[in-house]
């Protein structure tokens, strides 16, 4: 339990909270621009609009239970607590027995249990559809991940610690799993973008609409936290991609790893946001056929994995 | 051990003799097996190590009760669910002093928890058949406290599977003692059967206790019986009762000569009962199904840990089998505290509200905050959410699939594979079931006014028997490096191998990947500092909080506007129409603008598969046969002739 | 009690007798009081006294008497102590049973008179079935029980009694004449080598020489015998008249008949089976016979019993499955089928004359035998449902209660035998009568009446008293019965056993 | 062909019980039943002169006594009182007789050569016609309507028996005759009792009406 890791854990959480709502922005400015139009003012819209909300009056429906008071605090806290527990600056130290990989897909799950009971617990009939859009679109892209995921641990021996695996991602012995890993890689991160809630799987803005239904009934610092939470979740889960499938340029100094951590997070974005860009929004139904899409890309990983074992 | 069971004994007489005075009966009957079962928690804790052996002589069969690790931790399972439906039990009587007899509800009680407690400790063929199927018995007449048509045919279907479950068992096992010579379980181990022999016992004894474990092919009983009992017995039931199946798989499994096949057809079909178990439960619209089917998921799961124990032991490995069994134990401990803390919490919510269907309850979180908080965690543990025990014994279960695919051939990496992603994606289904489960009952706006007005917190004694399966969810959830020790030597018992498996405050797998509950919950409060961090330095608005009703783009709000639970899941039926096939009833009433009824119910595809068609083959062949006993003398008397020729042919030719 | 052992036999089989001819004669004059005490008087010194020679010969000793014509061996102290306890509890209900039917004008009290006659008279013949030694005259006495039951079951005036009776009569005649060719034969082959007229008829002289007989002749002895008092037990093809007639009489008498004197029969294939199994091929012969006909029984039976509507009917159907199954384990031969096959024999007769007694107090509560017609039994007579509950699960084999430990060792026999499709057979038999028994339970004891209550409330402690008695017995012997009970049991087998 | 008189009246017996069993009018029925039994007594006595066999005397005596006297007696008083003198058409109608004569001489023909084996007289002729005898009982039994002709029927297979036991196994002691005689005596009176009441109840004696407890 040194304290030099608490002091890294804390560092990155920090640092990454605070430079989550400017990846947003630079998302907006990239999505206006590819559809031609002039987007927000500049990238540090996004952080306005927080700071907005936090200074407003809030009003809350009659029915609300202390879960749907408490539920913006508790997201934003599980998000901040994946983002701390990713392994970027503190690899294997007092924390690995925390970067468990079923530890933080299990996280994702609680942050969707509170997701759906704040949502029905608002009353507000589109926050209860959204809650269960949320279910469903998790049912889609859950047995990819985790099919993309129990595959890297089969190469690296086992162990599901994300510290272990990033030592071995990062060894020289990925070359001859290299067809496996990245089968695994491109399904994974198809799997990371339809679960950050992207234009051609939900439309994240169209707040009133479904998918960010749960916020229609928040108001003031509570809508702050949400939004923020859901913010942060987008981060979260390309950092659990990153941290698993692009540990390069690994430096033993944490500082600069948090550093190109950052980088590799814009570059996400900057991809990510020309894919929004350009594509079109698609009904729920359809994501149940590109999901099964990633998922024969995961099973031909794990059939080359067996072949591969095998020779 | 004997002081144990005498408690009970001692329990069941004293309700009976209270049989006229109802509070008194509901004191005495339910008050002394709550004590019985923690002095019985104790002993059986102490007892995970040690082992003691109880004799009592019966003229016609010597009756040996052996306490060896295995059996006492399932009699410490059976003992802190017991402690907790029982004080759960003394208030929830209530509801039935009007109807019923509380004193032959107490006696059944007590007999229920003691024959379940002598099945697990049972050494004797005859004695584990007797109390295997006195469980049965008692629990059948527990059933029919609550008397209604419903419950006449689930227990007519409950009773009739446990007995053919129960001859599939007692062949099996009289199939060994004659093997082995004699009647006790001591001498069964490594008599030498042949291979089909050895494969045939295994079948009896996968489907009989399948049968009372709820296994998918044989699960059908449960849904019907579970929610047609009172909620502590169904508590029992599905917590204890089935788990004692699990205890019976294991125990008469070990004696045969494993191959691995079974541990992978075991495998297969836990998969299959937890898939299809969560899919049917999505549908329910009834509380306690729901819970029941789900029931049917958790013994699956428990069946995915159990098997790669097999498979391990069946292919040498110990290290693999101690895995296995590590998950598998677990989770049966965690199953029976959220599962009977879930039933527990319906129960209270039906204690007050007096209805079973979901879609008329709604916002009762403010007029029950106990129960409602709860039937939270415990909706959170069956949904294996991080910081509680669901997740542990998931996260073992996770890891002995892995070290057995990592293990095994081709084929056996694919079925491993393929059982975590179902153990994931059932994961993903329980997270959506129970959000629907719990928000549809206890948040929103209330769906019935009458029944929201009414309803107030249960009784004392009611909570407290739920806090108490709280506190142990929590304490298997953050304990767990404890709770792994202890069960390691369980599992050590059976497998002869077993690996370090806690380190300080971390869990450790075979495979040497850790977890630790208890330094993500650390991580997670100091991290609950970080907003209110933000809305302390941001907020300056001091005005008070304004209540309104739910936005609703401006019409008025009414609470019919709220999602109820069959919508909630609408989307899955659609997708997943051609497993429940939908039996859609739509009454169209006056005109237009009338109202509708509509109502839509799942069907279990196995009934049409094979108890359906059963059923009709009986009833066809009995009609063909009532000819024969038609009323003429004169055909009677013919076939005295006839099989009087038909056997002087045999006896002169044959 | 008695300083020589005969004198008690003789003593046995003159209560009965005497004590029916002493109601018969003296209990005139409509006076209840009198036709009550004397038949108890009776009842009682005939159980007294059974008991009392059973004791002695569960060692597995054996006396004659009557110049050999009365043996008392470990096989009949078997089927006397089946009589004189089932016999004293059922006719002890029966003065209650009787009393309601004469109070509701069912019957008159002639009637009556002639019931509690009858019913010595068929004490009397069953005594002496079970206990002669001269394979004739047990022929006589299984032929006069035929004759004292027929108007105890056509008691009632109606149509269906009458009926019942007559196919009684007919079939169990046609039965028998084919038993006596089977005796007779038996005799003359018996007399052919033993020589002296006297000893050919004895089963202790028949046991003595069995090895020298003919094997062809002896099957189809066997054969003109398993037709002649199968008939009589009410094993499978034959069992036609069995449900009529157990179903139209009063409670008591389809009582005694069910628990009693089907076994009675049995008795006399048991018997035929010691005289003849010591040459292999016919033991083989024998045991192949039984096992298809037991089989068969229960087979049959069980499909009826899903489909029955009326609860004597359904318990009469049982009787013909239990005979199958005391068929089939002694099929199953060997040391624990024996003593399965008797120790089913006592477990079945306590619970059926329990259940067939219960089945009186449901047609006094609900006036109909239609389990459709009844429900909510648990609120209305909560003794008599605890009763029925402990019938018909013993009944059903449910483990604590006795008739699961005999359905145990018969299958622990089956397993030893290798027999493993007739296990199964077995088996799945017993499950759909399972079926058939838990779905009227229910019918009866839960939900609400359907039907309509004649007499609201339980029947009174008098009539439930012998009834107790008998749930009693149900659960003590199924766990842990009496010392000399087992002794009994094991000596009977032993007997069988040891006559290979 | 062993001694003619015996054999003479083995065939009388035959004739007559056939006769008995067809014959449609009761009381003519039991008078024919009666001469039957005659015959069967006047067998006793010529085995008995023939074989000079002393306990055969005494059978005939009792026999005479119960079967020839007492039991005709019976079955005419119970006619008498149920004034129904015809019986109805028996079942399988034309080929009723040859149905039972050929059934009942085939199994006669079969079970000859057991009975013959160990009988102490090795008489054939009078066994198989006492077989024969015996199977047209249990066959009139089976095949007759008539609850009276059934309790006739019931007594011819009982003669059948009787004379089988005479001719295979006549050193049986005198008790176990009485037995059996006194058991034949009691059937004929309960079946008596009980036709009686059937007629009561069903205004007929056509038993093949009772037909209500079914399945």
């Amino acid at each position: 339990m040194n304290i030099q890791d608490i002091v890294y854990l804390i560092v990155q959480v920090v640092v990454i909270i605070l430079v989550s709502p400017l990846l947003d922005g630079i998302r907006r400015i990239m999505i206006a621009k590819f559809q031609s139009r002039r987007g927000p003012v500049d990238i540090f819209q996004t952080y306005r609009d927080i700071i907005k909300l936090f200074k407003r009056s809030e009003t809350m429906p009659d029915c609300g239970t202390w879960v749907f008071r408490s539920a913006p605090y508790l997201m934003f806290t599980i998000m901040a607590v994946v983002i701390a527990v990713l392994p970027v600056m503190h690899t294997n130290g007092t924390f690995a027995a925390a970067s468990d990989l079923f530890l933080i897909i299990y996280l994702f799950a609680l942050m969707r249990f509170i997701f759906g009971i704040a949502s029905v617990d608002s009353g507000n009939p589109f926050a209860g559809i959204g809650g269960s859009r949320e279910q469903m679109i998790a049912l889609f892209v859950e047995p990819t991940i985790i099919l993309a995921a129990i595959v890297v641990v089969f190469i690296t021996g086992g162990v599901t610690n994300l510290g272990e695996i990033k030592n071995f991602v990062s060894s020289e012995a990925i070359l001859n799993v290299l067809p496996v890993f990245i089968f695994s890689g491109v399904a994974f991160l198809f799997a990371t973008y339809v679960e950050t809630g992207k234009k051609p799987f939900d439309l994240a803005e169209a707040e009133q609409e479904i998918q960010e239904g749960l916020l229609a009934e928040y108001a003031g610092k509570r809508l702050a936290l949400a939004h923020g939470a859901l913010v942060l979740k987008q981060v979260a889960i390309v950092g659990l991609f990153i941290s698993i499938y692009v540990p390069w340029p690994v430096i033993d100094i944490p500082i600069l790893s948090l550093v190109f951590f950052l980088v590799k997070l814009v570059i996400f974005y900057y991809f990510a946001s020309f894919v929004e860009g350009v594509s079109t929004r698609l009904r729920i139904g359809d994501t149940r056929l590109a999901a099964s899409g990633a998922f024969t890309l995961a099973f031909i990983s794990l059939i080359l994995f067996i072949i591969g074992r095998a020779a | 051990m004997a002081e144990v069971y005498l408690l009970f004994l001692a329990g069941a007489a004293a309700s009976l003799l209270l049989y006229k005075f109802q509070k008194a009966a509901a004191y005495i009957g339910f008050g002394i097996p709550a004590a019985a079962c923690a002095f019985g928690i104790w002993y059986f804790f102490s007892g995970l190590t040690g082992g003691s052996e109880l004799l009592v002589s019966f003229p016609i069969m010597e009756a040996k009760f052996v306490l060896d690790p295995l059996s006492s931790f399932f009699s410490f399972v059976i003992c802190l669910i017991g402690l907790a439906a029982s004080i759960y039990g003394i208030h929830y009587a209530e509801e039935y002093s009007g109807k019923v007899s509380i004193g032959a509800m107490g006696f059944f009680f007590n007999l229920f928890i003691v024959s379940m407690l002598m099945v697990v400790t049972a050494a004797h063929v005859f004695w584990f058949m007797v109390f295997w199927e006195f469980m049965t018995l008692t629990s059948f007449f527990l059933i029919h406290f609550n008397d209604s048509e419903k419950t006449a045919k689930a227990t007519v279907l409950y009773m009739v599977i446990a007995h053919i479950g129960g001859a599939a068992i007692l062949t099996g096992m009289l199939l060994m003692s004659t093997g082995a010579g004699s009647f006790y379980f001591s001498d069964f181990k490594g008599i030498n059967l042949s291979a089909t022999m050895a494969t045939v016992i295994f079948f009896l004894f996968f489907f009989g206790f399948g049968s009372k474990a709820g296994i998918f092919p044989v699960h059908v009983w449960l849904p019907e019986a579970h929610p047609a009992a009172p909620s502590h017995v169904s508590a029992l039931m599905s917590a204890v009762m089935i788990k004692t199946a699990i205890y019976g798989i294991i125990r008469t499994c070990l004696w045969l000569p494993l191959s691995e096949w079974w541990g992978i057809m075991i495998i297969v079909f836990g998969a299959l009962s937890a898939l299809l178990g969560v899919l049917y439960a999505l549908t329910q619209h009834d509380t306690k199904a729901l819970l029941a089917y789900h029931s049917v998921e958790n013994i699956g799961i428990i069946l995915l840990g159990c098997g790669v124990g097999f498979y391990g032991m069946a292919s040498g490995n110990g290290i693999l089998a101690a895995a296995g069994f590590i998950g598998g134990l677990y989770h049966v401990i965690n199953h029976a505290t959220f599962k009977g803390l879930l039933f527990l919490g319906a129960g209270s919510v039906i204690f007050r509200t007096h209805n079973q269907d979901m879609n008329k309850l709604g916002g009762l979180a403010r007029k029950m905050p106990y129960t409602a908080f709860a039937f939270l965690i415990g909706a959170m543990a069956i949904s294996a959410l991080p910081p509680l025990n669901g997740f542990v014994s998931e996260w073992f279960t996770y890891q002995s699939l892995i070290q057995a695919a990592l293990g095994s051939g081709a084929m056996g990496t694919f079925i491993f594979t393929g059982a975590i992603v179902a153990l994931a994606v059932t994961g993903v289904l329980a997270v959506m079931c129970f959000v629907k489960v719990y928000s549809v009952i206890f948040t929103g706006t209330p769906r019935d006014e009458k029944i929201w007005e009414k309803s107030k917190e249960s009784p004392f004694l009611m909570v407290a028997g739920m806090f108490i399966l709280v506190g142990a969810c929590i304490l298997l959830g953050l304990g767990a490096p404890y709770a792994a020790g202890k069960i390691m030597n369980v599992s050590l018992s059976i497998t002869g191998m077993g690996f370090e498996t806690a380190r300080g405050i971390n869990v450790v797998s075979s495979t040497g990947s850790i977890v630790s509950p208890v330094l993500i919950s650390i991580v997670f409060v100091s991290m609950l500092v970080v907003p209110f961090l933000f809305t302390a330095i941001f907020r300056d608005s001091t005005s008070t909080v304004r209540i309104t009703k739910p936005y609703v783009c401006g019409t008025k709000y009414s609470s019919r506007m709220q999602i109820t639970a069959s919508p909630f899941t609408g989307f899955l039926r659609q997708v997943m129409n051609w497993l429940f096939r939908n039996e859609v009833h739509f009454e169209e009433t006056n005109g237009y603008f009338g109202r509708v009824k509509y109502s839509s119910h799942a069907k279990d595809i196995w009934w049409s598969i094979f108890y359906t068609p059963v059923m009709k083959g009986l009833q066809f062949l009995s009609d063909r046969l009532s000819v024969l006993q038609n009323g003429r003398m004169q055909l009677y008397a013919s076939y005295v002739l006839v099989t009087l020729a038909f056997f002087i042919i045999i006896a002169i030719f044959g | 009690m008695f300083e020589n052992i005969n004198y008690a036999i003789n003593i046995l089989l003159l209560i009965p007798f005497a004590a029916s001819l002493v109601i018969w004669f003296a209990a005139r004059g409509n006076n209840r009081v009198i036709l009550y005490t004397l038949h108890l008087i009776a009842t009682v010194a005939t159980s007294v006294v059974g008991l009392e020679c059973v004791t002695h010969v569960a060692s597995g000793n054996s006396f004659m008497s009557l110049n050999d014509f009365i043996l008392f061996d470990s096989i009949s102290g078997i089927f006397v102590l089946a009589i004189s306890v089932i016999g004293l509890l059922v006719n002890l209900y029966s003065i209650k049973y009787i009393s309601w039917e004469l109070d509701k004008g069912e019957i008159t009290f002639s009637d009556a008179r002639l019931f509690f006659t009858l019913s010595h008279v068929f004490v009397f013949t069953m005594l002496l079935s079970v206990l002669s030694n001269n394979i004739i005259l047990m022929w006589v006495a299984i032929e006069a029980t035929t004759l004292s039951s027929v108007f105890i079951v056509s008691l009632y005036k109606n149509k269906k009694a009458v009926e019942g009776g007559w196919k009684y009569v007919i079939i169990c005649s046609i039965g028998l004449a084919f038993a006596l060719y089977g005796t007779v034969l038996m005799y003359s082959s018996a007399y052919h080598i033993i020589g002296n007229a006297h000893e050919a008829m004895l089963w202790t002289s028949l046991l003595a020489h069995s090895v020298e007989f003919d094997a062809d002749l002896m099957k189809i002895i066997f054969v003109f015998i398993v037709i002649g008092y199968g008939t009589k037990a009410g094993l499978a093809p034959m069992h036609t008249w069995l449900p009529d007639a157990h179903a139209e009489g009063p409670a008591p008498a389809s009582a005694l008949l069910s628990a009693v004197l089907l076994k009675c029969a049995m008795a006399g294939i048991i018997r035929f089976y010691v005289a003849m199994n010591s040459i292999a091929e016919v033991a083989q012969f024998m045991q192949n016979i039984m096992l298809i006909v037991g089989l068969v029984s229960i087979i049959l039976a069980s499909l009826f019993i899903i489909r029955q509507r009326d609860i004597k009917r359904t318990f009469a159907y049982h009787s013909v499955e239990n005979i199958g199954i005391i068929a089939v384990a002694m099929a199953f031969g060997g040391k624990t089928g024996f003593f399965a096959m008797f120790f089913h024999i006592l477990t079945h007769s306590v619970t059926k004359a329990l259940a067939f007694c219960t089945t009186g107090n449901l047609q006094r509560i609900y006036g109909t035998r239609n389990t459709s017609g009844m429900g909510g039994l648990i609120r209305i007579a909560p003794v008599t449902a605890v009763l029925l509950a402990i019938a018909m699960f013993s009944l059903a084999g449910m483990p604590p209660l006795a008739m699961f430990t005999s359905e145990f060792y018969t299958v622990v026999a089956g397993i030893e035998g290798e027999h493993y499709l007739a296990v199964a057979l077995f088996i799945l038999g017993l499950a759909v009568v399972f079926y058939g028994l838990v779905h009227h339970f229910n019918d009866i004891v839960f939900g609400k009446v359907r039907g309509q209550i004649i007499h609201n409330g339980d029947v009174g402690i008098g009539a439930n008293l012998p009834l107790i008695a008998m749930a009693l017995i149900i659960c003590v012997i199924g766990i842990a019965p009496p010392e000399w009970f087992l002794e009994l049991l094991k000596s009977a087998a032993a007997v069988v056993v040891n006559s290979r | 062909m062993e001694f003619g008189l015996i054999v003479g009246l083995s065939f009388v017996m035959a004739i007559m019980s056939f006769w008995a069993i067809e014959e449609r009018n009761l009381v003519r029925a039991t008078h024919i039943y009666t001469l039957q039994t005659l015959t069967l007594v006047g067998i006793f006595l010529a085995i008995a002169w023939e074989y000079s066999i002393g306990t055969l005397y005494i059978w005939a005596g009792t026999a005479f006594l119960t079967k020839v006297l007492l039991v005709p007696f019976l079955i005419l008083m119970l006619i008498k009182k149920i004034e129904i003198k015809h019986e109805e058409a028996p079942f399988g109608g034309l080929f009723h007789p040859f149905i039972i004569i050929g059934m009942s001489l085939s199994v006669a023909i079969l079970l000859e050569p057991i009975f013959i084996r160990f009988s102490l007289l090795k008489l054939q002729i009078p066994i198989i016609v006492s077989i024969f005898v015996f199977m047209l009982g249990i066959l009139g039994l089976v095949f007759r309507k008539s609850a009276v002709k059934q309790i006739l029927a019931y007594c011819l297979f009982e003669n059948g028996a009787h004379l089988t036991l005479a001719v295979t196994a006549y050193n049986a002691p005198e008790t176990i005759e009485i037995g059996i005689l006194t058991d034949a005596i009691f059937s004929v009176i309960i079946m008596g009792a009980l036709a009686m009441r059937f007629f009561n109840h069903f205004g007929s004696l056509d038993t093949s009406q009772a037909n209500e407890l079914k399945g």
